[in-house]
């Protein structure tokens, strides 16, 4: 590695009071061709273009980004990582991204503070107890970790919590999953950013694509703002503006696309060092590194691209956490914002081949999608490579819409995550 | 004997709001489009129902809110015409010009009268009630603290709310919660 | 929150209503008769525009009734409603 | 004890002194003070410690934008606050503060070693290291990262304060009460617009309100007794609504805006018990008129963020409005005039200070004023670095070289214990770019400003970028009575008198001769970020300015960038050789200062977190000892334990009397929708999967819904009650979804049926009376009426009176027993359940409570929509094909039954479960597997419902298992944790196949 980080190069580089430091990812204009060109330059992309070069030996390979890399949902999720999902293909799918999770920092020599501080989903009600315990069940015997606690279990492992039966929806008990938990969003879309350019990968940010060239049914190249680019391999992973690069393509997606929105609070000393989900209330919850309690609230109920979203999803969040936390109500919200996530109907995602030649889609995480960043860019990669899906993907294709053969995750997944 | 259980609601009054459990009444949701319905309505309860939104109509007997562009509810005292609901029922519904559905004990009426009961609504509706409060006479659906209601402007200052028998008692905690802050 | 004109009862606030997605999606009316792929079309896939919209919102707590709205989804502004039945208004494409 | 306060405000009651504790010390300031002035004036400045380096920091300013004076207030663990921002809090008799972020304590602070070895911890360092052992990152790198996070500490206790909201609504509304505000608000009330005016301070005026520079003037009198007049004019405007110490959070679509307004945190403890302390404004207003002014930058110099260092203009109004002086030798380091203004007032009040201008000259009417005064000014200088730990005490400044990028000449060192500094103002645009409007960049004064306003909202005064009193209020006179469409003459004869500023010059960064690695230019004060943190961003390729403030941090702090965004972006610009305007700026997210949770949540929270509903019933089952579970909103009795039995005992004892002899259920949680209409029959045939057409008046029939991807969504009992009146009944929890799934399939698909829906969940109570002794019981309430088999059938209904109330009767059965519904107005059903109770006593009529209702019917085999399916089961998987109409052209689902996933026949099916050993009770969502040694191993299915049968002595359960319906008699197991249960497939139905309790 030409640039390699470690506790060495930084006390290298004091001594040259830091201005030695390389370009963590190049900056190059667009190539005429490439062998492959990946849409979206958030986590997925670029993990994606990643493991094209690392795994499959494409070297010609573009993502192109209309804005700043990992400006999109990768920069604005809140960090959640695990993989205690219901049906034996999300597991799978999930756990291999969480295995590569646990070994990123090394593998790109970028440290994204992945931190297995656990997640923990709450059961409120007597059919939220069977849900959980269900996963629970289907977790250990796919090989994931999970253990189910009684209330008094919850409130020892997470003592900030209001387990007290008096409340609205009490805590009936919950679901563990200890390597879960969280990661720095930015530093995995850099982390990958500068692993696939050091393997020749070219990352152009600002060029956005405005059409898609086919012969017949083959993709021949991308009409961008920095020009028309060739190639005969196309992957989407535009979360939010999927059906935008879809419709170009004359192609429709079982998507919608709905504001998330997520806050923080200021920054306290730690209060709380695990993840706390409660899908029966709405309220999810961790604490950043900065100190930050980081919130996840839920989506609107209808299509928007305007990163807003409305007031009521924020209060209706914090209305959670204030049962289950009364202990936060002084404190204070610093900041919020919204993503624009693309939803399907069954709560998984899409990781498919299409009915056009050389054009993949990657898309459709929803709430979700942070957590499967390594394993989405692994899988999408090899079947942009191999025009075959993984057997890890294969059941997220997009004939499952047709055939009915869906993922369904909405009990597991809910409102979130 | 059967004994009537209202719901759990008392006498309030405290910053010039008075939040009181109005008398027993029926009500009855009355549908419809075509014109028998209009004049058989118009006959059985001499009245116009009123056709434009937000409004309602009353004689000496009844009040009829509008609800939607055919629906509307009528409201009176329950000791007056308590044979009302079955003739509506046998001249409309079973002659199929619309359709007649007793009501009374799906909603509570809360009466709340005072200077401050708009100030009172406003701290859980985000209905407008500039226009409302101005005209006696007014009528509206809405939401008030997250729960469906039905407001009708009966005086100046005194409104009555409809609210499903399952939330009133919910609602009018928060109505006394919320009449300590106006 | 969206102010939103209900074409009955006027303009009140977005958590009155509910939104129904996309708007003028045709229930077939023999649905037997159309393949997997079509009956999948109808079901699931959706246009999902960055842009024009024609979508469908209902004012559940207020007159129940359902209507069509044209709304701008990259500002989410409202452009137009309409009534069900009603054609759409020319001047949106 | 020093005194710094040197003169008498209006401002200031000095009758009225304060006591307060600042980090365990006790000290005196009065009312009208801030906590920050209040420690000004006892000599304070050192009141907290920087993020990363832990370096001493002082006050920098007298609002919201304040980086370092922040401060954890009280102590108890229910009251207790963390980052407050001293200069917003107003000082109240025994306000309890102290600092954060440093231990032992401010002064020495343990952290403070980061400083020396910052060299090793530039922007982004821990991306760069801690990866290494990998075993170390678990172990000791997280721990000792989350060791250093955060700031003050959260409440550890619930807190007891009050929160409320309240919805209004305007014409207009004005943000910000400064001297543009007040003129817009005046002419707005004036026009017959119900207008609101808001404001976060105490007072209204803004900065013009403190102003007393002889050469501003209006209408011949100073500034701020100009200002005082409208003030008092406006207060007497019916038509206006003033609210001060409150600010604007959020401004979302549709003029929706957020005002929080502080009622008692001014207040002493003791006066805050019960009442609200905060209140969210939620605000709606035809046109918004911003008027948020504008905010002092600093300059940005080798180790610029010394206690004792404030922006000028703060000093100015620490003085004029305070009374309290900053220091007693002080210099101002200024870019632009308004320092001189701090300058002048200082001077007058007998203050020294010398100023340091960066412009190579310049002559205004004050820099002529001070200048007349014997103010020294070093024009054409820079300030290169500053001296002094805890506090300031003296600095160096250079020449400016002709083009401003390197100084020359001789260091001057000149001694100071404070220095003002002035970079030129930065409007808050914040308000204009929340509702969706863009920027503009302006290249004389390096200003952003919005370029357009809509027709719903504008700028005005300095958050327009209009900045002398002139132009402030011509312009903002113009375009109120434009935007408003009025013609407000108020202002036409106004006579304003005031210095315009000539000369500008602005460097982001500022030279040294100290080569940038070593110096410490503070761009974000809190978050430690410097303009060399800013470079190496740039060097490392993050070109975006969102990669560079992610990667430094910078503006991402508490004051969330409000004093460093602006040079941020311009050493950027300047680095990257690019032209500000086209770099753009971060985006601007509300709220604009930090809002308490529970000012979002409001009262929403404790009893009136969510809705609670309740049965009319619902007192006697807590007579009775009900526990209670949720089913959506609503309270259900779930199991009565008596004499203080457990659920098991319960439901055994209960399940058994409801098949020995009686037991009743609040049914009245069921939703229930009355369908009229010619077309009503039509409607069921296209909603249900079965036919309807058929059904006989009087009688009732089940019926399930399915979605249009062919699953089971819904189920329930339909009675027709005449030719063309049904009464549809759903399960509790998908009351709302079904009513409203059917109105939009009315509305929209099939607007030609007649067909009416109306919902009557409340208006029925429902007693349910089953078991082989329920017709007697019947019997003793409806004496009149023929039970017999022949007239009153299984699944038929009868309408009866119970003494002259009107009651509908169904005889259906969820249990398998033979049962009755009773439905009567909710009214009396509190009263009709007594009744039952009483006519069932002989019987040993048993309530019964939802656990026993589950029990019952999976003894029968009937399915729970929402337990035994979840969302993925088709009427086939549930073995229910014989209610799928196979004559019906269409329904709800129908097609998608037909689909190549639908038909496969190794779909999951419910299936019965019977465990080898009759005692063991499965676990609901416990997994099913064949083959425990497959791997991976092979999940068939899973447990959806599980009970011990009192009835059959032994456990029985339901499960989904693929390909479950040619499984019967097949063996498998449950792996549990602990051990592997072995059970049977069997049939659903465990009790009484042949029907014969129905009619027993």
């Amino acid at each position: 590695m030409k640039n390699k980080y470690s506790v060495f190069s930084l006390i290298k580089n004091a001594l040259s009071q830091h201005e030695n430091w390389q370009q963590a990812w190049g900056n190059p204009e667009p190539k005429k061709e490439y062998e492959a060109i990946i849409v979206g330059g958030g986590g997925h992309g670029l993990a994606t273009a990643y493991y094209l070069a690392k795994k499959h030996n494409l070297k010609n390979i573009a993502v192109l980004e209309k804005g700043w890399i990992g400006g999109g949902n990768t920069g604005r999720n809140t960090t959640i990582i695990r993989s205690n999902y219901l049906w034996d293909a999300s597991a799978g799918l999930y756990d291999h991204a969480l295995k590569l999770w646990e070994n990123l920092s090394q593998e790109l020599n970028y440290n994204v503070m992945f931190s297995q501080r656990g997640v923990m989903n709450l059961a409120h009600n007597l059919q939220d107890v069977r849900d959980l315990k269900r996963r629970t069940h289907a977790n250990r015997l796919n090989g994931i970790d999970a253990v189910w606690l009684n209330t008094e279990e919850v409130k020892k492992f997470c003592p900030i919590i209001n387990t007290s039966p008096d409340i609205r929806y009490p805590v009936l008990g919950g679901t563990l999953q200890r390597r879960a938990g969280t990661a720095r969003h930015d530093a995995v879309a850099w982390g990958y950013a500068r692993g696939a350019s050091e393997m020749g990968v070219d990352i152009i940010q600002n060029c956005e694509v405005k059409g898609i060239k086919r012969n017949g049914d083959i993709v021949e190249g991308l009409d961008t703002t920095k020009g028309f680019i060739k190639t005969n391999k196309i992957g989407v992973v535009a979360a939010g503006h999927s059906s935008v690069i879809a419709n170009m393509a004359g192609l429709k997606l079982p998507l919608e696309s709905k504001p998330l929105q997520a806050l923080v609070s200021e920054p306290v000393k730690p209060i709380i060092d695990t993840v706390v989900m409660s899908n029966a209330v709405h309220a999810y919850v961790s604490q950043s590194d900065k100190g930050e309690l980081v919130i996840g609230a839920g989506t609107d109920s209808y299509v928007s691209y305007t990163q807003r979203g409305s007031h009521n999803i924020v209060e209706e969040t914090l209305k959670a956490i204030l049962e289950l936390y009364p202990i936060f109500s002084r404190m204070k919200m610093l900041r919020q914002w919204g993503g624009i996530v693309d939803i399907c109907p069954d709560a998984s995602p899409i990781i498919s081949k299409t009915n056009i030649k050389g054009l993949y889609f990657n898309c459709g995480w929803g709430t979700g999608g942070f957590k499967a960043t390594p394993g989405s860019g692994d899988l999408f990669a090899h079947t942009i490579a191999n025009d075959e899906p993984h057997k890890l993907n294969a059941a997220f294709n997009l004939n499952r819409f047709v055939s009915g053969d869906l993922v369904d995750e909405h009990g597991a997944a809910a409102v979130a995550h | 004997m059967l004994d009537i259980l209202h719901p759990n609601i008392s006498n309030i009054n405290k910053n010039n709001i008075d939040i009181n459990l109005s008398e027993e009444k029926i009500k009855i949701n009355i549908r419809g489009k075509n014109k028998e319905f209009f004049t058989k309505v118009g006959k059985i309860l001499s009245i116009i129902l009123p056709s434009e939104s937000n409004t309602s109509s009353s004689n000496e007997n009844y009040d009829v809110l509008w609800l939607s562009p055919d629906e509307w509810m009528v409201y009176f005292d329950e000791n007056k015409n308590s044979n009302i609901f079955d003739q509506l029922y046998k001249d409309i519904s079973s002659l199929k010009f619309g359709s007649i559905t007793d009501i009374s004990s799906q909603l509570i009426c809360i009466n709340i009268k005072g200077e401050n009961i708009f100030e009172l609504l406003s701290s859980g509706s985000p209905f407008n009630f500039e226009k409302f409060k101005n005209n006696v006479g007014s009528s509206t659906q809405t939401i008030v603290n997250h729960i469906d209601v039905i407001l009708h402007h009966k005086s100046k200052n005194n409104v009555n709310l409809f609210v499903r028998r399952s939330f009133s008692e919910h609602l009018y905690e928060w109505l006394v919660d919320s009449s300590n802050f106006v | 929150m969206f102010l939103i004109n209900c074409p009955f009862c006027g303009e009140r606030d977005q958590s009155e209503f509910s939104s129904g997605g996309e708007a003028h999606i045709v229930r077939p009316k023999q649905p037997t008769e159309l393949s997997d792929d079509e009956w999948a079309e109808y079901l699931f896939m959706r246009k999902n525009i960055k842009g024009i919209q024609f979508e469908r919102w209902n004012h559940v707590h207020g007159c129940r009734k359902w209507f069509n709205v044209v709304r701008d989804t990259s500002n989410d502004k409202i452009l137009s409603v309409y009534k069900m039945g009603e054609k759409p208004p020319v001047n949106y494409k | 004890m020093p005194n710094y306060r040197i003169h008498k405000t209006e401002y200031i009651d000095e009758t009225k002194r304060v006591s307060f504790k600042y980090d365990g010390k006790t000290y005196f300031g009065y009312e009208g003070d801030t906590l920050a002035s209040a420690l000004l004036a006892n000599g304070i400045h050192l009141v907290g410690r920087s993020f990363k380096y832990h370096r001493p920091r002082g006050i920098v300013s007298c609002g919201a934008e304040e980086p370092n004076a922040i401060c954890q207030i009280g102590s108890k663990k229910d009251l207790t606050e963390p980052n407050v921002r001293a200069t917003e809090l107003e000082l109240y008799e025994g306000l309890e503060a102290s600092s954060q972020n440093c231990w032992p304590n401010v002064k020495f602070d343990i952290g403070g070693i980061n400083n020396f070895i910052s060299p090793l911890i530039p922007a982004g360092f821990y991306y760069k290291t801690f990866m290494w052992p990998k075993s170390f990152w678990k172990k000791v790198y997280e721990p000792l990262i989350r060791l250093s996070a955060g700031l003050g500490k959260s409440p550890t206790e619930p807190d007891p304060d009050i929160y409320d909201h309240k919805y209004v609504h305007y014409d207009v509304l004005v943000i910000g009460g400064g001297i543009s505000g007040i003129i817009a608000a005046k002419m707005a009330a004036k026009n017959n617009l119900k207008t609101l005016l808001v404001d976060d301070k105490k007072i209204l005026g803004g900065s013009t309100i403190y102003q007393n520079n002889e050469s501003i003037k209006i209408d011949d009198k100073l500034s701020n007794e100009w200002l005082k007049n409208e003030i008092q004019e406006i207060k007497k405007l019916s038509n206006l609504t003033i609210k001060t110490r409150t600010s604007i959070a959020a401004y979302h679509g549709y003029n929706f805006l957020l005002a929080k307004e502080n009622l008692t945190d001014h207040l002493p403890e003791e006066k805050k018990k019960n009442k609200i302390r905060q209140r969210l404004w939620k605000i709606r207003a035809k046109k918004v008129v911003i008027a948020t002014g504008s905010i002092e930058r600093p300059l940005v110099f080798n180790n610029n963020d010394r206690p004792g260092i404030l922006l000028s203009n703060s000093i100015n109004k620490y003085l004029d409005y305070y009374g309290v002086t900053c220091g007693e030798n002080i210099i101002l380091f200024t870019n632009n005039d308004s320092a001189y203004e701090t300058s002048i007032s200082l001077h007058k009040k007998g203050i020294k200070n010398i100023i340091v201008d960066l412009r190579k000259s310049a002559s205004s009417e004050l820099i002529k004023q001070a200048e007349s005064l014997g103010i020294k000014i070093y024009f054409n200088h820079v300030v290169t670095n500053t001296f002094g730990y805890r506090k300031i005490n003296s600095l160096e400044i250079m020449k400016l070289s002709e083009d401003g990028n390197t100084t020359v000449g001789n260091k001057i060192r000149l001694s100071c214990d404070c220095l003002g500094m002035s970079g030129g103002w930065t409007p808050m645009v914040h308000m204009h770019t929340q509702s969706g409007g863009k920027l503009d960049f302006r290249d004389e004064d390096q200003v952003f400003l919005p370029k357009e306003n809509s027709e719903y909202q504008i700028s005005v005064g300095s958050c327009n970028g209009d900045f002398d009193l002139e132009n402030i209020i011509d312009k903002t006179v113009n375009k109120i009575n434009k935007f408003l469409d009025i013609d407000n003459q108020d202002y036409q004869d106004t006579n304003i008198i005031c210095s315009k500023e000539n000369d500008k010059r602005n460097i982001w960064l500022l030279p040294n001769k100290i080569p940038l690695g070593k110096t410490k230019c503070f761009i974000d004060f809190q978050n430690d970020s410097t303009a060399k943190d800013i470079k190496l961003a740039l060097k490392e390729g993050f070109r975006s300015i969102e990669h560079v403030k992610r990667y430094t941090t910078t503006g991402m702090a508490t004051d969330q960038g409000k004093l460093s965004n602006m040079h941020a972006l311009g050493i950027i610009a300047d680095t990257a050789g690019v032209k500000m305007g086209t770099l753009g700026t971060t985006t601007f997210r509300p709220p604009f200062t930090p809002l308490t949770f529970g000012t979002l949540v409001g009262r929403n929270v404790g009893k009136f977190f969510e809705v609670v509903r309740k049965t009319s019933m619902h007192e006697w089952h807590v007579e009775n000892n009900a526990e209670f579970e949720n089913v959506g909103q609503w309270k259900r009795p779930w199991y009565y334990a008596k004499n203080g039995e457990n659920m098991h005992d319960a439901v055994q004892r209960e399940s058994k009397a409801a098949r020995d002899s009686a037991g009743i259920l609040d049914a009245s949680t069921l939703g229930k929708i009355d369908i009229q209409g010619t077309d009503a029959s039509e409607f069921l045939n296209r909603v249900y999967t079965n036919a309807w057409s058929k059904l006989a008046i009087g009688k009732c029939r089940y019926g399930l819904m399915l979605n249009e991807d062919g699953m089971v969504y819904d189920d329930g009992v339909t009675t027709r009650i005449s030719e063309n009146h049904y009464l549809m009944t759903t399960t509790t929890g998908g009351a709302a979804n079904v009513l409203s799934k059917l109105e939009d399939y009315l509305q929209t698909e099939w607007p030609e049926l007649d067909v009416y829906l109306t919902s009557v969940t409340d208006h029925y109570s429902t007693a349910s009376i089953c078991g082989p002794n329920s017709k007697k019981i019947l019997n003793k309430l409806f004496p009149n009426l023929d039970l017999s088999d022949e007239n009153f059938p299984h699944m038929s209904f009868k309408e009866d009176k119970l003494e002259n109330i009107n009651c509908r009767i169904m005889r259906i059965s969820f249990t398998g027993e033979l049962s009755y519904e009773i439905n009567i107005e909710s009214k009396y059903g509190h009263s009709l359940w007594k009744m039952c109770i009483e006519a069932g006593k002989e019987f040993n009529l048993t309530p019964y409570g939802t656990e026993t209702m589950h029990l019952l019917r999976a003894e029968k085999g009937f399915i729970i929509v929402g337990q035994d399916t979840d969302g993925t089961m088709t009427p086939s998987d549930l073995q229910m094909d014989w209610i799928v109409s196979k004559k019906k052209y269409d329904f709800i689902g129908k097609r998608s039954l037909y689909r190549s996933d639908t038909i496969r026949e190794d779909r999951k099916q419910l299936v019965g479960l019977l465990t080898d050993d009759p005692k063991e009770i499965l676990e609901e969502g416990a997994q099913i597997v064949s083959d425990i040694k497959s791997k991976p191993i092979d999940m068939l299915g899973h447990v959806t419902s599980s009970y011990f049968s009192p009835n059959l002595n032994k456990s029985i359960a339901l499960a989904v298992v693929r390909s479950g319906k040619t499984m019967k008699g097949q063996k498998l197991i449950i792996p549990m944790e602990n051990k592997n249960i072995n059970v049977t497939v069997s049939d659903t139905i465990f009790l009484d196949k042949e029907n014969k309790r129905l009619n027993a």
